[in-house]
């Protein structure tokens, strides 16, 4: 489910509220300018990324996605050098780019890498790239792995040097077989050419990279869930603390990251963190990509600068919603966990962490879903709660009860068989879910139910009158 | 005779002062209905003192006020009526009721109980219910401390021993974190 | 980690490196010096707690309890319940008190709005799918949820999906004769599932399905077949697992307690004895930290039924045609005092392995006046050297609680597991939490826990001694070390060389501790009363009954076992057995005295550590049963050698007069003179031989039936026909 | 626990009847010879197959069956029980049964020594 679900519980509590601190913070930031802050952002308009600016050049396939060609391309490029600059620096430079986890909770990435260079105690560290992407919607790291895999194997290269990492795993989705398959080339061309391995890349450092193929449950997406996947048990989450950093994969320091993430890495690396974070508003920088689906008349996942607006967004890729601008319903902007916006919202909606909040959703993965008046909102919600409640791991009990609650509840609103007061529960039992459960899952999937009641309560109320 | 007995039984007991006549006075003649809001009842007067002489009545108090001392502690089995057989031949096992396995709560575990020995039980052929031939064998009383319930059983008379409460062991502080421990055995194989 | 928001993180107040760095520091074991206490409030109320405690443990300290389903105190932690939710100041979200260390100045909040709101809406979540079969339910009154949703619950339902659609039903499985599983009522608690594979060590069960399709059971169609099985009945909040021989028994407000002692094994388990009317219906573990903790064993557990059948209730004499006949009480003395009294001093007495110590003092007495000296146990004990007159060298010196502190365990021909399984559960602990290497001479038996094994050649025991062999240097680096000597390897001929060479051994490894008052050498004992009665005077072994041809009355006090047959007895001996069971005795026997059982009498049993613990009355005996002291002073009253001791007052004054730590009930007196027992052991000079080490308990089929009682219950019997049935299954 | 017994040893308390042994003493002899003088009209009353002299016997037993008692409290609350019984006798709540009862014509006697309490299954 890519770390989209492990998203700002707190935020979801009060979602305005959160602001004032927010833009409080940032300017105290900048009084100070320590060390790894980004440089503040100049521009007022986003969007319409330039192609010399695009991170991923080969996100269509048109060209080779072997090592020949993802040199080609520039991968590869001084990883050596970038290597021995050292861990310090590496991790500087990504703080300045001020990227964020691109697998929907928005750490900032460069404080993640900077837990793990705690001084040793014996144990070994790794390096986990959640690969299982699972969250309905979402379709960006499959693209990488599949037409770009060289640059997620650098980049768990240098970021797996940054932290001192040992090895790299990469949990890849069971469901993603020519992506498996391409990976696990990708990795044999690079150990091959001395690029992994035993002094990768003549760095002297020693770095290996496994693949692991998950066995298709959207639960192991949940990070620790993956470890627990990862060492061969049931994916089932564990409770925070110990937070991976400190006791994850075998029981050792993990940062488990998604794949967007650490293959954008090399490139801002190479061309500077300053660089990336040119690019979107202030704590929203850097380029993203952006899996348009549902009505639009071409989806599509198009790499796009952060903070370009959401009606913008799905004009310029995705050739408009089917129908028209006003046949919008509303918008799902970051994967199925996160809440439905009208289109009412989607007019002024800017696409990145700050803006979706606002909007009382949430960037998750970027993952749009488009939906038009033809589509019978009720039922795409109960449909998405149906997802969870056949996804939830059965550990903890809100969760396992909860959803599968709701479910029965949802789908006969679909119908309209119900009562009115039964909205308020179903909005009180998504409270009792939400921020009550291991992971964040049981979040994910009160999430959608509370946006359909926040903004479409009418829609269920006329179903109900009317049954 | 009898009336000599009454006496003394007048004179002291004091379930008798408890039962005691009101006097009322009536509120007829007052012309400030107000004033007679504000009056308070009369003194009680009780019926046994309301013929006694003053000096009886100083006697009386006086008597009333004493206090005794009492040297051993008292041994009331001769007076409580429980036959002598079921004081000389049971043994009273007093302890502190344990931790039902079955279940996680600790509550009704603090104190301390009394029980008789177990005496033969059948059942009654009738309704199938528990028979007992035994009359202390449902006297259960709780204290709050082992001397209580031993003074208690002293000063019926009846043999007792006590059970003593295991001792806890200090509370070792556990972790989650163990399950998943890279190098201990504590590591969870299975959900 | 990245649940954390921006905003949090970046103020540094719940994930700074500050913040895991504790847990590091555990996680790696480096912590050797006591860490400073920290002061947390529980619902304003201070307490000062080692860093790494859980916010329960906290909250128990000031003696809050918080609500739990999933957490058990010797469990791991799974903290997946989510019933113990509580605020804690200035966090957002409640947080699982069973699985979250507190923090310094934490404000714990166990009682505040947020916390009464998380747990009601998982009590509603827990119950939405929890059938209402309360009434026909066994847990019923005694159930955690019951009371939980009493508690904490709502008082009212909003559960209208009941109308549309049914709660969630799961089939039942079959995991074995003893425990009864109703899937259906099942919270996922995973309690059973953590004892399986921490405290039983058997992963046979766990979870399959996800969501709420989940189900706990065996991943396989299996039997759940352990020597500690039984403990998941007690484990199970709810009533998903009950007690099948119990089920549909009784109701636990109509059960009359009675706490009491096991005596099954060695171990002398706390148990309580549940009954209605003037029956056994089940017994349940009783928590004692230096004994059982709260576990109990299988055979302890469920054995009772047998306290129902095959029952001497009358006394009975072998009549001309040789029958058993029953005759009155008065009788039955008379005529069996007459034949003592024609016997003169050729008389001798076995007792069996569940005589308690007042039978066993009182039986001695008696024989003793008769003139006889021939009192002897039926199992056997080293007897030359220095054998039973040092407490020390028939003890479990190093006391059950601490067996779990070792850091190294050799055990020499037993099977601890079968044997003694509570014992096997405290290795077990040590080997999962205290890293506790094991090594076992003698045969190669399934302990559920893995270890060395160094050979079945008791030979090998020399070799270590005298440093030859490679496991030496490795027991002589161990902190705390232990040996535990089964009885089995010492009722061997060649027993008294085997023990004298454990002694030197033990003596050379004890010369090697430095920890005070850890003792290296211990014995394990396979019956509830051999302690006391080596303690009381009794000759271990029935050699000198046997050798003996001018033995006119042989009384046999619930001896069963290892008794001589008929033939190795004089013609005209005259036997007389007092039990309580028509077993092996009672069929060979001339005069049968009824006694009681262990749940019948109060009485004093000395477990293998040397701990005086007492049994209490239960139930009455059945029939004309008496407890078996009096019957014994009875007798001496009808042949004129009247025993001075006439209620259990006199009688236990008389036990203190011989062993003054008989009577300390609860205490374990510490052994002493190890060295003088080494030397008078050295004045015998029995060689060790080079038969292989075997246990008569191999495997668990082996477990269920040891004695009269579980001999006699069809529930051990249905137990030794499971474990068969799942060895032919192809799992 | 030994102190605690000892500081609830000597303690003051309220009298029932009598302030010192003396007073109770008295008490007892009243009561006892109350008793005495009643027994002739309870033995014609009750119509009771016993004389009188008997009936002082069994008076007699009863108050010596206590005579080692020291509480004065205990002894107040035997007086008060004997004065209710003697009122009930008095004011005719007796029956003839409850009179009888006193000399224990019916109850058996229960077994003192070990082996007859043995054979007869009595504890």
């Amino acid at each position: 489910m890519t770390n989209v679900l492990v998203r700002f519980n707190h935020l979801a509590k009060s979602h305005i509220g959160i602001l004032a601190p927010f833009s409080y913070f940032n300017i105290q930031h900048y009084s100070t300018t320590p060390p790894g802050t980004p440089p503040p952002q100049t521009k007022t308009k986003f969007g319409g990324l330039s192609d010399e600016d695009r991170v991923f050049t080969n996100l269509y396939g048109r060209y080779d996605w072997r090592l020949k060609g993802a040199l080609k391309r520039g991968d590869w490029y001084k990883a050596k050098e970038i290597i021995l600059k050292g861990p310090d620096w590496i991790i500087n430079e990504i703080k300045v780019s001020g990227l964020r986890g691109r697998g929907g909770a928005g750490f900032p990435s460069g404080m993640k890498y900077s837990f793990m260079l705690k001084p040793s105690d014996g144990r070994p560290k790794y390096l986990v790239i959640n690969a299982d992407e699972g969250e309905p919607g979402t379709c960006k790291d499959r693209e990488i792995m599949r037409h770009d895999p060289h640059k997620l194997v650098e980049g768990c290269l240098l970021v797996g040097s940054a932290m001192g990492a040992q090895a790299a795993y990469i949990y890849i989705r069971g469901e993603f077989y020519n992506e498996a398959s391409n990976m696990q080339i990708a990795i044999a061309e690079a150990y091959q050419a001395g690029l992994l391995g035993k002094n990768a890349c003549g760095s002297g450092y020693d770095f290996d990279v496994f693949m692991h193929r998950g066995a298709g449950a959207y639960i192991c997406g949940e990070e620790t869930a993956l470890i627990e996947s990862l060492e061969g048990k049931q994916g089932k989450p564990r409770l925070k603390p110990p937070f991976p950093a400190d006791v994850g994969v075998f029981g050792c320091p993990t940062t488990v990251t998604n794949v967007e993430t650490v293959a954008v890495a090399p490139t801002i690396l190479r061309r500077g963190g300053a660089w990336f974070a040119s690019f979107g508003r202030t704590r929203n920088s850097g380029t993203k990509l952006f899996s348009i689906s549902g009505h639009v008349c071409t989806p599509c996942t198009v790499e796009e600068e952060m903070s370009i607006p959401l009606k913008e967004l799905i004009e310029r890729h995705a050739g408009g919603v089917t129908g028209g601008w006003d046949n919008l319903l509303g918008v799902i902007p970051g994967g199925s966990s996160t809440p439905v916006i009208p289109k009412s919202v989607c007019e002024t909606a800017i696409m990145d962490f700050d803006g979706l909040v606002a909007c009382q959703t949430s960037l998750g993965t970027a993952a749009v879903i488009v939906m038009n008046k033809q589509t019978d909102i009720i039922k795409a919600i109960a449909r998405l709660i149906m997802f969870y409640k056949h996804e939830s791991c059965g550990q903890c009990t809100p969760c396992r009860e909860g959803i599968n609650w709701m479910n029965k509840i949802m789908y006969r609103f679909v119908e309209g068989k119900a009562r009115l007061d039964e909205i308020d529960m179903i909005w009180e039992l998504s409270k009792q879910i939400e921020g009550h459960t291991i992971c964040a899952l049981g979040d994910g999937a009160a999430w959608p139910v509370q946006g359909l009641i926040r903004h479409f309560r009418s829609e269920i109320e006329c179903r109900i009158k009317e049954f | 005779m009898a009336s000599l007995i009454l006496r003394s039984r007048i004179s002291t007991s004091r379930i008798l002062k408890t039962c005691s006549a009101n006097i009322s006075t009536t509120l007829s003649n007052f012309a400030d209905i107000n004033k007679a809001a504000c009056l308070k009842d009369a003194k009680q007067i009780r019926k046994e003192v309301a013929l006694m002489k003053r000096e009886d009545i100083i006697q009386k108090q006086e008597h009333d006020n004493a206090t005794i001392t009492i040297e051993k502690p008292s041994e009331i089995s001769t007076v409580s009526g429980i036959p002598e057989e079921h004081i000389k031949t049971r043994r009273v096992k007093i302890y502190m009721p344990t931790k039902n396995a079955m279940q996680s709560g600790t509550d009704n575990t603090h104190h301390w109980e009394m029980e008789f020995e177990t005496r033969e039980r059948w059942e009654n052929p009738l309704m199938g219910w528990t028979s007992s031939g035994d009359p202390l064998s449902n006297m259960n009383v709780q204290f709050t401390s082992k001397d209580d319930a031993i003074a208690f059983c002293e000063k019926n008379g009846w043999p007792w021993f006590v059970q003593e409460p295991y001792k806890c062991k200090p509370m070792k502080p556990k972790s989650y974190a163990d399950n998943f421990s890279w190098s201990k055995r504590t590591r969870v194989s299975t959900k | 980690m990245l649940r954390i928001t921006v905003q949090k993180a970046l103020k540094g107040g719940f994930l700074s490196p500050k913040h895991v760095s504790p847990m590091l520091s555990k996680g790696t074991g480096d912590v050797q010096k006591k860490p400073q206490q920290i002061e947390v409030f529980v619902d304003d109320k201070p307490v000062m707690v080692d860093p790494g405690t859980t916010v329960l443990q906290a909250a128990a300290m000031v003696g809050v309890e918080i609500p739990r389903f999933c957490y058990h105190e010797r469990l791991a932690v799974a903290g997946n319940c989510r019933m113990c939710l509580v605020e804690v100041e200035r966090s957002p979200k409640p947080v699982a008190a069973c699985a979250m260390p507190v923090m310094k100045g934490w404000r714990i909040k166990t009682n505040s709005e947020m916390t009464k709101k998380a747990r009601e809406g998982v009590m509603e979540f827990l119950l939405v799918n929890h059938p209402l079969d309360c009434p026909i339910c066994d847990q019923g009154g005694e159930c955690d949820l019951q009371d939980q949703s009493m508690a904490f619950g709502s008082d009212r339902s909003r559960f209208t999906d009941i109308e549309y659609s049914g709660k969630r039903a799961v089939e039942d499985k079959d995991i074995g004769p003893l425990i009864k599983t109703i899937m259906t009522r099942c919270i996922h608690c995973t309690r059973c599932i953590r004892f399986a594979s921490e405290v039983a060590g058997i992963d046979d069960l766990g979870t399959t399905g996800r969501g709420s399709d989940m189900q706990v059971g065996t991943y396989v169609e299996k039997f759940f077949l352990s020597e500690l099985s039984g403990n998941v009945i007690d484990l199970c909040p709810v009533g998903a697992l009950t007690s099948k021989p119990y089920s549909f028994a009784a109701r636990p407000w109509e059960i009359r307690r009675t706490d009491s002692i096991d005596v099954l094994d060695a171990i002398g388990s706390n148990i309580v004895v549940c009954t209605r009317t003037g029956e056994v219906l089940r017994i349940l573990p009783r928590v004692n930290e230096l004994v059982n903790e709260e576990w109990l064993s299988d055979k302890a557990r469920f054995a009772y039924d047998g306290l129902k059948r095959q029952r001497l209730i009358t006394p009975m004499l072998r009549n001309g045609f040789g029958e058993l006949e029953p005759v009155d009480w008065e009788c039955a003395l008379v005529s069996v005092g007459k034949k003592i009294l024609k016997a003169g001093k050729n008389v001798g007495a076995i007792a069996g392995g569940m005589a308690e110590a007042e039978a066993l003092v009182a039986l001695k007495d008696l024989i003793n006046k008769i003139g006889s000296e021939k009192v002897c146990t039926e199992h056997a004990y080293p007897t030359t050297g220095s054998g039973t007159d040092i407490r020390s060298s028939y003890l479990l010196n190093n006391k059950i609680a601490r067996i779990e502190e070792a850091d190294l365990v050799l055990l020499i021909g037993t099977n601890t597991r079968l044997e003694a399984p509570l014992l096997n559960s405290r290795i077990r602990k040590g080997y999962v939490h205290n890293e506790t290497q094991i090594f076992v001479i003698g045969p190669k038996v399934d302990l559920r826990y893995d270890y060395t094994h160094l050979g079945t050649d008791p030979g090998v025991i020399k070799d270590i001694e005298y440093g030859k062999h490679q496991f030496t240097t490795v027991l002589k680096r161990a902190k705390k070390p232990v040996i535990i000597v089964g009885p089995d390897a010492l009722s061997r001929p060649d027993g008294a060389g085997i023990l004298l060479h454990i002694q030197s051994l033990a003596k050379i490894i004890q010369a090697c501790v430095t920890e005070p008052d850890w003792w290296v050498l211990n014995i394990l004992h396979k019956v509830a009363g051999q302690v006391a009665a080596l303690d009381i005077g009794y000759t271990p072994g029935t050699k000198s009954i046997v050798q003996d041809d001018s033995l006119k009355v042989l009384y046999l006090l619930g001896a069963d076992e290892n008794i001589p047959c008929r033939k190795d007895l004089p013609k005209d001996c005259f036997v007389i057995y007092q039990g309580h069971h028509g077993d092996k005795g009672a069929c060979m026997a001339d005069a049968v005295l009824p006694g009681a059982a262990y749940t019948e009498k109060q009485a004093t049993y000395v477990n293998t550590e040397g701990r005086a613990q007492q049994t209490t009355v239960a139930v009455t005996p059945p029939g004309f049963c008496r407890e078996d002291w009096k019957i014994i002073r009875a007798l001496s009253d009808i042949i004129g050698k009247t025993l001075p001791y006439d209620n259990l007052d006199q009688i236990r004054c008389r036990l203190e007069e011989i062993a003054p730590h008989l009577t300390r009930y609860g205490d374990a007196e510490n052994g002493n003179f190890y060295d003088v027992s080494l030397d008078i052991g050295k004045q015998s000079n029995v060689e060790i031989e080079t038969d292989p080490l075997c246990v008569t308990q191999n495997c668990l089929e082996d477990f269920y039936m040891t004695d009269v009682i579980s001999r006699a219950s069809s529930t051990m019997a249905k137990c030794v026909s499971a474990v068969r049935q799942q060895k032919s299954s192809q799992y | 626990m030994a102190s605690r017994a000892m500081n609830l040893a000597q303690r003051q308390v309220k009298p029932i009847l009598s302030l010192d042994q003396d007073e109770a003493r008295k008490r007892a002899i009243n009561l006892y010879r109350a008793w005495n003088k009643q027994l002739p009209f309870i033995v014609r009353h009750f119509d009771i197959p016993k004389s009188v002299e008997q009936c002082r016997q069994i008076l007699r037993e009863e108050f010596t069956k206590h005579e080692n008692l020291t509480d004065v409290r205990v002894i107040d609350m035997l007086i008060i029980k004997g004065q209710m019984e003697l009122q009930e006798s008095v004011n005719n709540w007796k029956q003839k049964g409850h009179i009888m009862s006193y000399f224990k014509e019916t109850i058996e006697p229960k077994p003192k020594d070990f082996l007859s309490k043995f054979l007869q299954g009595v504890d």
